[in-house]
């Protein structure tokens, strides 16, 4: 019955309650799940390991051992972050596909508001700056970089799959 | 077995016809039938009785007929390829054997080539089917929340990228349908909206853009938008026979 | 060092990577890393816990022990998750033995159109567009993804049984 405790407070997303255990252990009361979780809590906290189980907010819940705090802050910020947002995603599907782009134009087929999308795909290099349109106002032409490329695998823009592509994937579904 | 698109009725029914029972199933394709009924009479594979297997499969798409089932061409191109091996199987061998002394080839051994990888590839999809059940059985801590953004790196496929763009597409067309309905629209209005169309396709066809015109006006102000747009050099027409489709292109100096 | 990678498995989202680390322990090589991610991952599964450090996708990665699957599922009350359909697991089956594939040759092998189910294939993430092949029309190559491996529970195509292994099934069936 530890093991299982300790895996349902590693799997659940906030502090695990005896009687949230009820269901899952039938005939047990409240206070020996309360007693059962306390012992799973105590053998897990005595090896000398990375996490804890911690009791909190009337729950059991794993945590990390706080001295190890700054080395996985420092692993976390090396990982990929979480995907690119939505805007983003379309303003460089915009770019990848339409550049040379002025930032008028990506407004003017996402229909939204893009600046800001823009400046994080800067910011990320996955866009950069290629000149300036030669009409009124002459305003900055947008294009995708060389670590774009890389990112995606391409070996050149030509290697980018087309809409009519994505059609055909998409036809058979009725 | 599971299947996207299910072409049978349940399961389970029988039908009788020419003395053989067929289970009717659902068979995703021509080939998995063809299995079926290998397995089920086991046949030797190196020597199927081509005429009789061509009856019981020409028989189940009867019924798949009968039932309004709509079969995939790739069943009838399958028929006619085993019809065209019975027929092939009839030629005599003396005949076959006459302009090389090497031996003919037999005319089913494409097909068992081609039912042997497939069972093959049957058995690879029942081997993940298995470690996905076993995967399916562990459970991770649900991701925690970051603790910082500043990851340079993004986790983004090529696929997501064009479904994203497959997306602004769609959502700009359907935009430009609605604007495009106002039925007081001008020539420069329309112009514009035929430079911004071109600005998202590389080229748009004739047929559709006057297959949105419902009113004679619409139809007018559209062609002359067209002419005057032909005239600025920023478009041009191409067909590549006559009575093909009209394409609207850019010219080099709008692109 | 071996706590604190216990820890950084824990609150990783995915497979940690010898790599990955030497940011978080500058000077060590990427050989002595993955025999401490290793030694870690021993250590930690000799005991009798509800979790275990396997590994996955060229990582390491903190997951429950598949036995107490019944009894976390009840107490997170999901349902089984949706698996894969026949076509789709066909479907992969080619793209993993084949790759790089594209859409014709997968019709080629199954004999059947496959597009549907590539697509869905595509929209899981277990197949990612790999290319494009230098041929007329030069169609795109799919192959599998990481999250291919996560998916099986594999650390590399090699762990993938051969394709002589299922041929002499095959003739052993038919």
């Amino acid at each position: 019955m530890l093991a299982v405790m300790e895996a349902i407070i590693y799997v659940a997303d906030e502090p695990v309650k005896p009687e949230q255990l009820q269901e899952v252990f039938p005939g047990e009361t409240k206070e020996s799940l309360e007693r059962a979780l306390r012992t799973t809590a105590e053998a897990f906290n005595e090896r000398p390991g990375g996490m804890a189980i911690r009791e909190v907010a009337g729950g059991f819940r794993m945590t990390t051992r706080p001295e190890y705090h700054e080395q996985i802050r420092e692993y976390l910020k090396t990982r990929p972050n979480a995907k690119l947002s939505m805007a983003s995603l379309e303003t460089l599907a915009v770019v990848a596909y339409k550049q040379p782009v002025t930032l008028a134009e990506i407004l003017a087929i996402r229909g939204k508001k893009s600046s800001s999308a823009l400046h994080t795909l800067l910011e990320k290099n996955l866009v950069a700056i290629v000149g300036r349109k030669q009409v009124v106002g002459r305003p900055i032409l947008y294009g995708t970089s060389r670590e774009f490329l890389i990112h995606f695998g391409l070996n050149s823009l030509k290697d980018l799959p087309t809409l009519e592509e994505f059609a055909q994937l998409a036809s058979e579904q009725l | 077995m599971g299947n996207d698109q299910d072409l049978s009725p349940d399961a389970g029914e029988t039908f009788e016809a020419t003395g053989v029972t067929i289970r009717l199933e659902a068979f995703e394709g021509p080939l998995d039938l063809l299995l079926h009924l290998i397995k089920r009479e086991e046949i030797d594979i190196w020597n199927i009785p081509i005429a009789h297997i061509t009856r019981q499969y020409l028989e189940y798409i009867q019924i798949m007929k009968d039932l309004n089932i709509n079969l995939a061409a790739e069943w009838l191109m399958m028929a006619s390829t085993l019809i065209y091996i019975k027929s092939r199987m009839l030629v005599p061998q003396e005949q076959k054997g006459e302009s090389g002394d090497e031996e003919a080839e037999d005319p089913r051994h494409e097909l068992v080539y081609q039912l042997l990888e497939h069972q093959k590839f049957k058995n690879a999809a029942e081997m993940l089917h298995t470690r996905e059940e076993v995967e399916g059985a562990v459970w991770n801590k649900p991701p925690a929340d970051a603790l910082e953004d500043a990851g340079e790196i993004v986790d983004v496929s090529l696929f997501d990228l064009l479904r994203a763009f497959h997306e602004v597409v769609r959502r700009f067309e359907e935009q430009q349908i609605l604007e495009v309905n106002q039925e007081e629209i001008t020539v420069e209005q329309m112009i514009q909206d035929i430079r911004k169309r071109l600005f998202v396709h590389d080229a748009i066809l004739f047929s559709a853009l006057f297959a949105e015109s419902r009113s004679k006006r619409r139809m007018i102000v559209t062609f002359l938008a067209l002419l005057e747009l032909v005239r600025l050099h920023e478009v041009r027409l191409r067909q590549k026979r006559t009575f093909e489709e009209i394409h609207i292109l850019k010219t080099k100096e709008t692109a």
